[in-house]
């Protein structure tokens, strides 16, 4: 891999003012977004939000209506697609027809004028299990086979920036999963600033260093993905990163580190510090399916608890779901792990408890 | 024979039916009827009469004279050649030419699609013979195009590569060559347009995305995936232009007589009909062979 | 002949034309195939054809479908060959073909009983070697094959000879010729002494020599039907073999244009009425000649068409209306110019083969 | 430079367009002219005299008529002929197939003049008299080798995904092809369609064999006039289907238009 | 409704002995397959492993090699696609690019001959939240909104049996939620049979009533969730639905309901009846990971306990995995809830437990 080397990420891709407009629709709104060199960066966000027309406008394969595009110090905003180090893995495929999959994968390889693009390009089938297909047309793979012969076309060469577009989102959860350790070790090794758009979550929060919230065209929230799962900033982003249960509360008191608020009458604990210090009104307390606990209703270790019925109940291999409806008609889920623990049954009066560390405040949007 | 044209992706996905094989019979049968009885039977009897001797005084006879089809290879067979250089050449000029206007009409016109594709074809409403005329008055020798060329030294370039004789345009391979490239122009675009109507442009993006410019992206993914009306354009174009004549006629001079006209000429003229049929049968042979040649290199069975 | 008679496979076995029941009596028309612009207009009308109907009741339907003899030929021949009616009474056509239809039997004799006009025919016309006593064809227009020349091209000279037609350097290169071989040999023919009337194989031969050592010089350019006219006026043809209506039509654009009959003789050309075998209504036909060998009707279309008039009478009846073209040499020419011309004689089946053979191979070589 | 490199197709395709409109151009000059003779070659004089007569030349706007008819008649034929045939060996794989692209091609490669004649002797032997009936034959036979050809090509890349999709949602075959493949397959069509018309509109050699003593075609009378003198009112006819093709697309599109901007 | 309950599934749908071959590739191996009316039933299996093909053929896309569909008592092998009361989305989308939004969604109903199609599209349109987009045309919707446009164009259409080739993949993990209720809501009301595709294991896992696991075109195991979860009956079904730790074992003693293997020298208890009966040798004793816990050294509750080092640990919002070293090499995954219990750090020494009877085991394959 001594191309590699020369090639890897030289500096940080650079979104400045980004944005898209198809007629008078806003695809993308103005985004900035610094990636730094080298970095592993998710790209989240509901159907239709501007992802991939974020990852064309960085490949230079659409035009931005507005805005600027470094890469380093330099302005890509105006070089075209081809002269671009980055290399997208399609969300369509758009596998060339007319060449077998050999050629398809070395495509790039040619371009670049690398001399041993064949026994590059069957690596590279190798990695996503395909040399035997080597011959074949794409039409003749499978969904799945086809996504994977797009990931190698992406990746066999190496580019500054890798940007996937669903890259894996047709393959079953074990050769994701191989491919997900794959791509990171990959990514690693040779140093590539990889801009993943993904719905699998778990595959952000696992492979990312950053993430980034997209909501219409916008970028709702980007951090860590633990800090955007712990802590997250908006109700968009709470609700689309694994669930959560809001409460509507108001604070009642503030002492020290702890704070009272109510939700419904019932008073409950929560840190001080999470209060959002600039939306005091409308804020409501979130919490995670899975931090919630199903306890006696006598047990006096938990600070705050709720009372309700159980609704629904749902087995999911690891863990075990349970809508439990709030006397104010409220349901919210709660995520027990199958861990050998009894399990309720449907219509079962229960009570549910959380740690105050493990609550979240936001303010309306 | 390698007559075989693309077949798409569809052989193989799709459903072929018991009564599938019937289809296929049903759709050829009008067309096949047609040519069948409108073509083939007549194409029969002309087999017979480029095997007849005799003149229109005492009537014509079969004798299985081949004779007559050496006599007209060997009289003949630089008109035969010319012909097929010409309308060699003036199909390459207008793949050359059809194809950037093929493109833009198919992706850079928006709303003046349809109006741009009618006006391709309507020079067709003037008549050829009008039209012709006017590429005369066009070409003429004191002419602004004339003056042009020789004022560029363009007409050295030409007389060098022996398509004018003297200083003017007219009257010269030049002008047949551009003649029958313009009169067939239509027939590639029409079929190019076709095929890169329907082309999927993330493939393009693809292409760009993988280091090729545009230049490369034409080469490695455009113009493969076109190739299916790349074909039937250039068939369009050098079948009939390799009979024609009346560009020849009309355009050239007594250097550029193509088979086209001394066919006519057997035929209208001289009235030796077994001539006549004989040359027609050597073109129709040639060109057949030559376009089985090319549908088997262009291989666009091969394709998508 | 009998209508019924089995149409032979073998053309010319039957010498006598068939001929089918005259409809004449019962059905009021006649089929005219005649040459384009070869009848005056007025109004998109044609003012002869509507006098015509008015005075005889008898409705001409005038096609101008006769655009080439040969091709003409070759549409009615196997029509003819077969004994069909061609669906055509009468037509115009060249000395020459006139010869080959008498010869193969296609046309039917007149009836001068119904031609009282016929006697009106020109002198120099009445008897020709191919139809002798006009028993089968009666002239519609004339006109002589001489040289034009457009000084522009010439450098200012005039051309007056078919050796300097021919070997002029000055011309080199911008010379055209007629496909129209009687005309092209036949002023060859006379240049060098020939008589048309008296023609043979050897001195033909020579002839076509001399056109083939022009053209292989590089002095001819091409051989033209119409299209001579065009190149010609716009100068990119210098000189060529053309005949007396068009130069009289294209001098009315541009006057300088030249003209010269030879003074060795030039030749004359007739487009003679024919009555094919098998028409339907062949005494309308006759009427219909009659009827235009009428000087007054003659000078109306003569006004039009300004070829050579074929009736006696038609200068005297058109210099009352337009005395300018009636002083024209070109359209009513003086008795010292007609006698300067030549009409090439009729050619046995062999001969014409040969002959036609021979300037084939030179036209299409 | 980067304007440029964007355009440059369309500058391009605008220039070959202006090569295939030229001689249309000097055609429309000409329709001004008043020639002093039969020959409408020179410049005279600017006159309207033709265009306020168009049908003045005799015989002239009968034979447009005729050729306009045959035109459609013959372009309609072929194309939905050509288009049947264009699917069956686009698609389909059967025994003759290559044998049948064979017969295809022939018909491209015979010179017209013995097309028409055979032609003819055809007609004669079967007794089918000239006229429109046999132009129309003719004209269909040397047409729809052009529409199977120029059809083929688009048919041959078709997605049967689409055609699938379809038939999955209840679509009968026939619906399938006219709601899915044909609105698909329409450029390749509406272009096999020109083409025929094309041919059709244009052709002399084919047409003057089976033409009847009474059925003049446009390119016919053409031919005809111009041995003795082009009147100019020919001109006139061509610019007049020149801009009214024009103006029957313009009409066309800006109905279309509407149309979708009331359904909006 | 009132079409709906007509059309609802009638009868069963039985594949016998189902085969395709492609050239010499066996795509789909002679599966047989009973699907009860208004049932849900989830096929999984690895990319390429002849899933899409099976769709197919029962859709009537594609013509099986060998055996029989039929539905109800019919046999619909040679049915037409068009015929069956199939629908299916498909893996491609396979949108009409010509047509609207709303008319692609209506194309059935049209075909149908349904009144109030456009009503009942625009509902479908609601249903997938892209009412608003109803007159763009596919080309202009992003990549999860043109699958929600090839779900409603399938499921509008209510059919007996409706084929689901992934219809999910691509949506954000919230729409997939929602869309997963609507789906599982229509089946129940109208009572379609579901054939479902899916790579989400959790979707086949709530969703269907009955699940497949396909390989290299065989059906591997069938039945219902819970138990192909829990009872995985070969290596290849139990690493393909979640995650196995797979441990060679040899029966030492069977008493009772006990029995007590041997793995790397540790001795373990597992029940008697989950030792496979046919297959003693090579056995392997499974256990997912969530079963397992990180426990105390010293707690005796547990009879089955390892113990290892902690050699990787990756935090995924709801829970922490880590993979513990066993003393002979082999890595065991374990997975912990973030239900507020300590969490281990790299390099700590662990000790693993779990319930006897969360084990299953499996013989060789
Ligand atoms: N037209 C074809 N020609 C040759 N092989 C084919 C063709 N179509 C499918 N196959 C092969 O058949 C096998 C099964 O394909 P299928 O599409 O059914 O897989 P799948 O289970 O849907 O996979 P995925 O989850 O990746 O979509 C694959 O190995 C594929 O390569
Ligand atoms: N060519 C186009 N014309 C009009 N609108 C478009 C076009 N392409 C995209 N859009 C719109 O832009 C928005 C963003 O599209 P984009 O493809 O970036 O979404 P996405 O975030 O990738 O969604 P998904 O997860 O569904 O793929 C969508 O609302 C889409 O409808
Ligand atoms: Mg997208
Ligand atoms: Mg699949």
């Amino acid at each position: 891999m001594t191309e590699a080397t020369q090639r890897k990420a030289q500096g940080e891709l650079r979104l400045v003012e980004l944005e898209r407009r198809y007629d008078d629709f806003v695809a993308v709104n103005g985004i900035e977004l610094d990636v730094p060199p080298g970095s592993f960066f998710a790209l989240l966000g509901p159907s239709g939000c501007g992802k991939t027309t974020t990852l064309r406008m960085i490949a230079g394969l659409e035009e931005p209506s507005g805005g600027r595009i470094f890469l380093g110090t330099e302005d890509i905003t105006n070089t075209r697609a081809h002269q671009r180090r980055v290399n997208t893995v399609f969300q369509s495929y758009a596998l060339f027809p007319h060449l077998n999959i050999l050629d398809n994968v070395g495509f790039g390889l040619r371009q670049l004028k690398v001399a041993d693009w064949k026994t590059k390009a069957m690596q590279a089938l190798e990695l996503v299990k395909l040399a035997d297909r080597a011959k074949q047309k794409p039409r003749q793979l499978s969904g799945g086979m086809q996504q994977r012969v797009a990931l190698a076309r992406a990746i066999v060469n190496e580019p500054e920036v890798l940007l996937l577009d669903e890259p894996l989102g047709a393959l079953d959860l074990k050769l994701r999963r191989e491919m997900q350790i794959e791509l990171k070790r990959i990514q690693q090794e040779v140093g590539i600033t990889f801009i993943h758009v993904t719905h699998d979550q778990e595959e952000a929060m696992t492979m990312a260093d950053t993430v980034a919230v997209m909501r219409a065209g916008n970028i709702e929230q980007l951090g860590a993905p633990a800090e955007l799962y712990d802590k997250p900033a908006t109700a968009f982003v709470a609700n689309f990163l694994g669930q959560s249960n809001l409460l509507p509360i108001e604070v009642t008191s503030i002492t020290g580190e702890r704070a009272t608020v109510s939700s419904h009458g019932t008073s409950l604990v929560v840190e001080a510090a999470a209060i959002p210090s600039e939306a005091p009104d409308g804020l409501r307390l979130g919490i995670r399916p899975e931090k919630l606990r199903l306890v006696e209703a006598t047990d006096t270790t938990w600070t705050n608890k709720l009372s309700g019925e159980v609704s629904d109940a749902s087995f999911t291999g690891v863990s075990t779901t349970y809508l439990v409806r709030m006397p104010w008609g409220q349901e919210l889920t709660v995520t027990q792990p199958n861990d050998g623990t009894a399990r309720a049954e449907l219509g079962d009066q229960v009570t549910i408890a959380w740690d105050p560390h493990h609550a979240f405040m936001i303010g309306v949007d | 024979m390698a007559l075989v044209v693309p077949v798409g992706r569809a052989s193989r996905k799709r459903p072929a039916r018991k009564r599938g094989t019937f289809t296929p019979l049903l759709l050829l049968a009008p067309a096949m009827l047609w040519l069948t009885i409108f073509f083939v039977i007549p194409t029969f009897s002309l087999a017979s009469q480029s095997l007849q001797t005799g003149d229109i005084d005492n009537g014509f006879t079969l004798t299985w004279h081949f004779q007559t089809y050496a006599d007209a290879l060997s009289r003949y067979w630089p008109q035969f050649l010319r012909s097929l250089v010409f309308a060699g050449s003036a199909t390459l000029i207008t793949l050359l030419v059809g194809y950037p206007l093929a493109w833009f009409i198919a992706h850079r016109s928006g709303p003046f699609k349809t109006m741009l594709l009618v006006l391709v074809i309507a020079p067709f409403f003037t008549n050829f013979l009008i039209r012709t005329l006017a590429w005369i008055t066009i070409l003429t020798d004191n002419g602004p195009v004339t003056g042009f060329f020789r004022a560029t030294g363009l007409i050295n370039v030409l007389r060098w590569l022996g398509l004018v004789g003297n200083d003017t345009l007219l009257y010269s391979p030049f002008a047949v060559i551009a003649g029958l490239a313009y009169n067939f122009l239509p027939f590639m675009v029409l079929p190019l347009y076709t095929s890169l109507e329907r082309m999927d442009m993330r493939l393009l993006d693809a292409a760009g995305d993988l280091y090729a410019n545009g230049w490369q992206t034409f080469w490695k993914v455009i113009w493969p995936l076109s190739l299916p009306g790349v074909v039937s354009g250039t068939l369009l174009t050098f079948i009939p232009a390799a009979g024609d004549f009346i560009n020849s006629k009309l355009l050239g001079n007594t250097q550029t007589t193509m088979i086209g006209q001394v066919i006519d000429a057997q035929f209208l003229r001289v009235l030796d009909y077994p001539m006549a049929a004989a040359l027609s049968f050597i073109l129709m042979a040639t060109i057949i062979v030559m376009v089985g040649l090319y549908v088997r290199a262009a291989g666009t069975e091969e394709l998508v | 002949g009998s209508p019924g008679k089995a149409p032979t496979s073998s053309a010319g076995a039957s010498k006598t034309p068939l001929s089918a029941p005259d409809l004449s009596d019962t059905e009021k028309v006649v089929n005219w195939s005649n040459w384009q612009a070869y009848m005056d207009v007025a109004g998109g009308k044609h003012p002869t054809l509507d006098a015509f109907a008015k005075a005889t009741g008898i409705k001409v339907k005038y096609n101008e479908d006769y655009n080439d003899n040969d091709e003409f030929f070759a549409k009615v021949r196997p029509l003819l060959e077969s004994g069909k009616d061609t669906g055509r009474d009468v037509w115009c056509s060249t000395d020459w073909m006139v010869a080959r239809l008498i010869r193969l039997g296609y046309v039917q004799p007149l009836d001068k009983a119904n031609i009282p006009n016929a006697t009106n025919l020109a002198d120099s016309l009445t008897n020709v070697e191919f139809d002798p006593g006009r028993s089968f064809s009666l002239p519609w227009q004339s006109g002589f094959a001489g040289i034009g020349f457009n000084p522009k091209s010439t450098g200012g000279k005039t051309v007056t000879t078919m050796d300097q037609l021919l070997h002029d350097p000055a011309l080199k290169g911008k010379v055209t010729l007629l496909t129209e071989m009687r005309d092209s040999v036949g002023l060859v023919l006379i240049e060098q002494g020939v008589s048309l009337a008296t023609v043979t194989a050897d001195q033909f031969a020579a002839a076509i020599q001399v056109i083939a050592d022009a053209k292989n010089a590089g002095q001819i350019k091409g051989f033209t039907g119409n299209d001579y006219t065009k190149p010609l006026a716009s100068g990119d043809t210098a000189a060529c073999v053309a005949w007396t209506g068009d130069v009289v039509q294209l001098r009315l654009d541009n006057p300088s244009l030249g003209f010269t009959l030879p003074d060795k003789g030039f030749t004359l050309w007739s487009d003679n009425f024919v009555i094919p075998a098998m028409a339907q209504h062949k005494k309308n036909a006759e009427k219909l000649i009659n009827y235009y060998y009428d000087p007054a009707v003659m000078a109306q279309v003569e006004a039009y068409v300004n070829y050579v008039a074929p009736v006696k009478g038609t200068k005297e009846a058109l210099t009352k209306s337009d005395p300018t073209m009636a002083n024209n040499d070109l359209i009513f020419p003086s008795d010292a110019t007609l006698a300067r011309a030549q009409v090439f004689r009729g050619l046995t089946a062999e001969e014409e083969t040969s002959f036609t053979r021979q300037f084939q191979a030179l036209v299409t070589g | 430079m980067r304007w440029l490199r964007k355009n440059l197709i369309v500058i391009i395709g605008l220039l070959v367009m202006a090569y295939i409109l030229i001689p249309n151009i000097v055609v429309v000059v000409f329709s001004f002219n008043k020639p002093a003779g039969h020959y409408n070659y020179e410049w005279s004089q600017f006159s309207l005299d033709a265009w306020l007569d168009p049908c003045g030349a005799p015989g002239m706007c009968d034979a447009l008529g005729l050729s306009l008819w045959i035109g459609i008649a013959s372009a309609t034929i072929s194309t939905i002929m050509g288009t049947m045939a264009a699917f069956a060996l686009g698609r389909y794989r059967f025994i003759g197939r290559s044998f049948t692209n064979l017969l295809v091609f022939f018909p491209m490669a015979t010179p017209e003049v013995v097309m028409g004649a055979s032609l003819l002797t055809l007609f004669i032997s079967m007794g089918l008299e000239s006229g429109q009936t046999t132009i129309l034959i003719a004209h269909i036979l040397f047409t729809v080798s052009f529409v199977i050809t120029t059809v083929k090509a688009r048919v041959a890349s078709l997605d049967p995904a689409l055609e699938q999709a379809a038939a999955d949602l209840y679509a009968t075959p026939a619906q399938t092809f006219w709601k899915v493949t044909f609105p698909l397959v329409a450029p390749g069509i509406g272009a096999g369609a020109l083409l025929a018309f094309a041919l059709s509109f244009d052709d002399y050699i084919v047409t003057n064999f089976n033409a009847g003593a009474t059925t003049l075609t446009f390119p016919m009378f053409v031919w005809g006039a111009s041995q003795r003198g082009t009147p100019v009112q020919i001109n006139v006819i061509g610019t007049v289907m020149f801009l009214g093709a024009v103006a029957i697309v313009g009409i066309a599109q800006a109905i279309g238009a509407r149309r979708r901007k009331v359904d909006a």
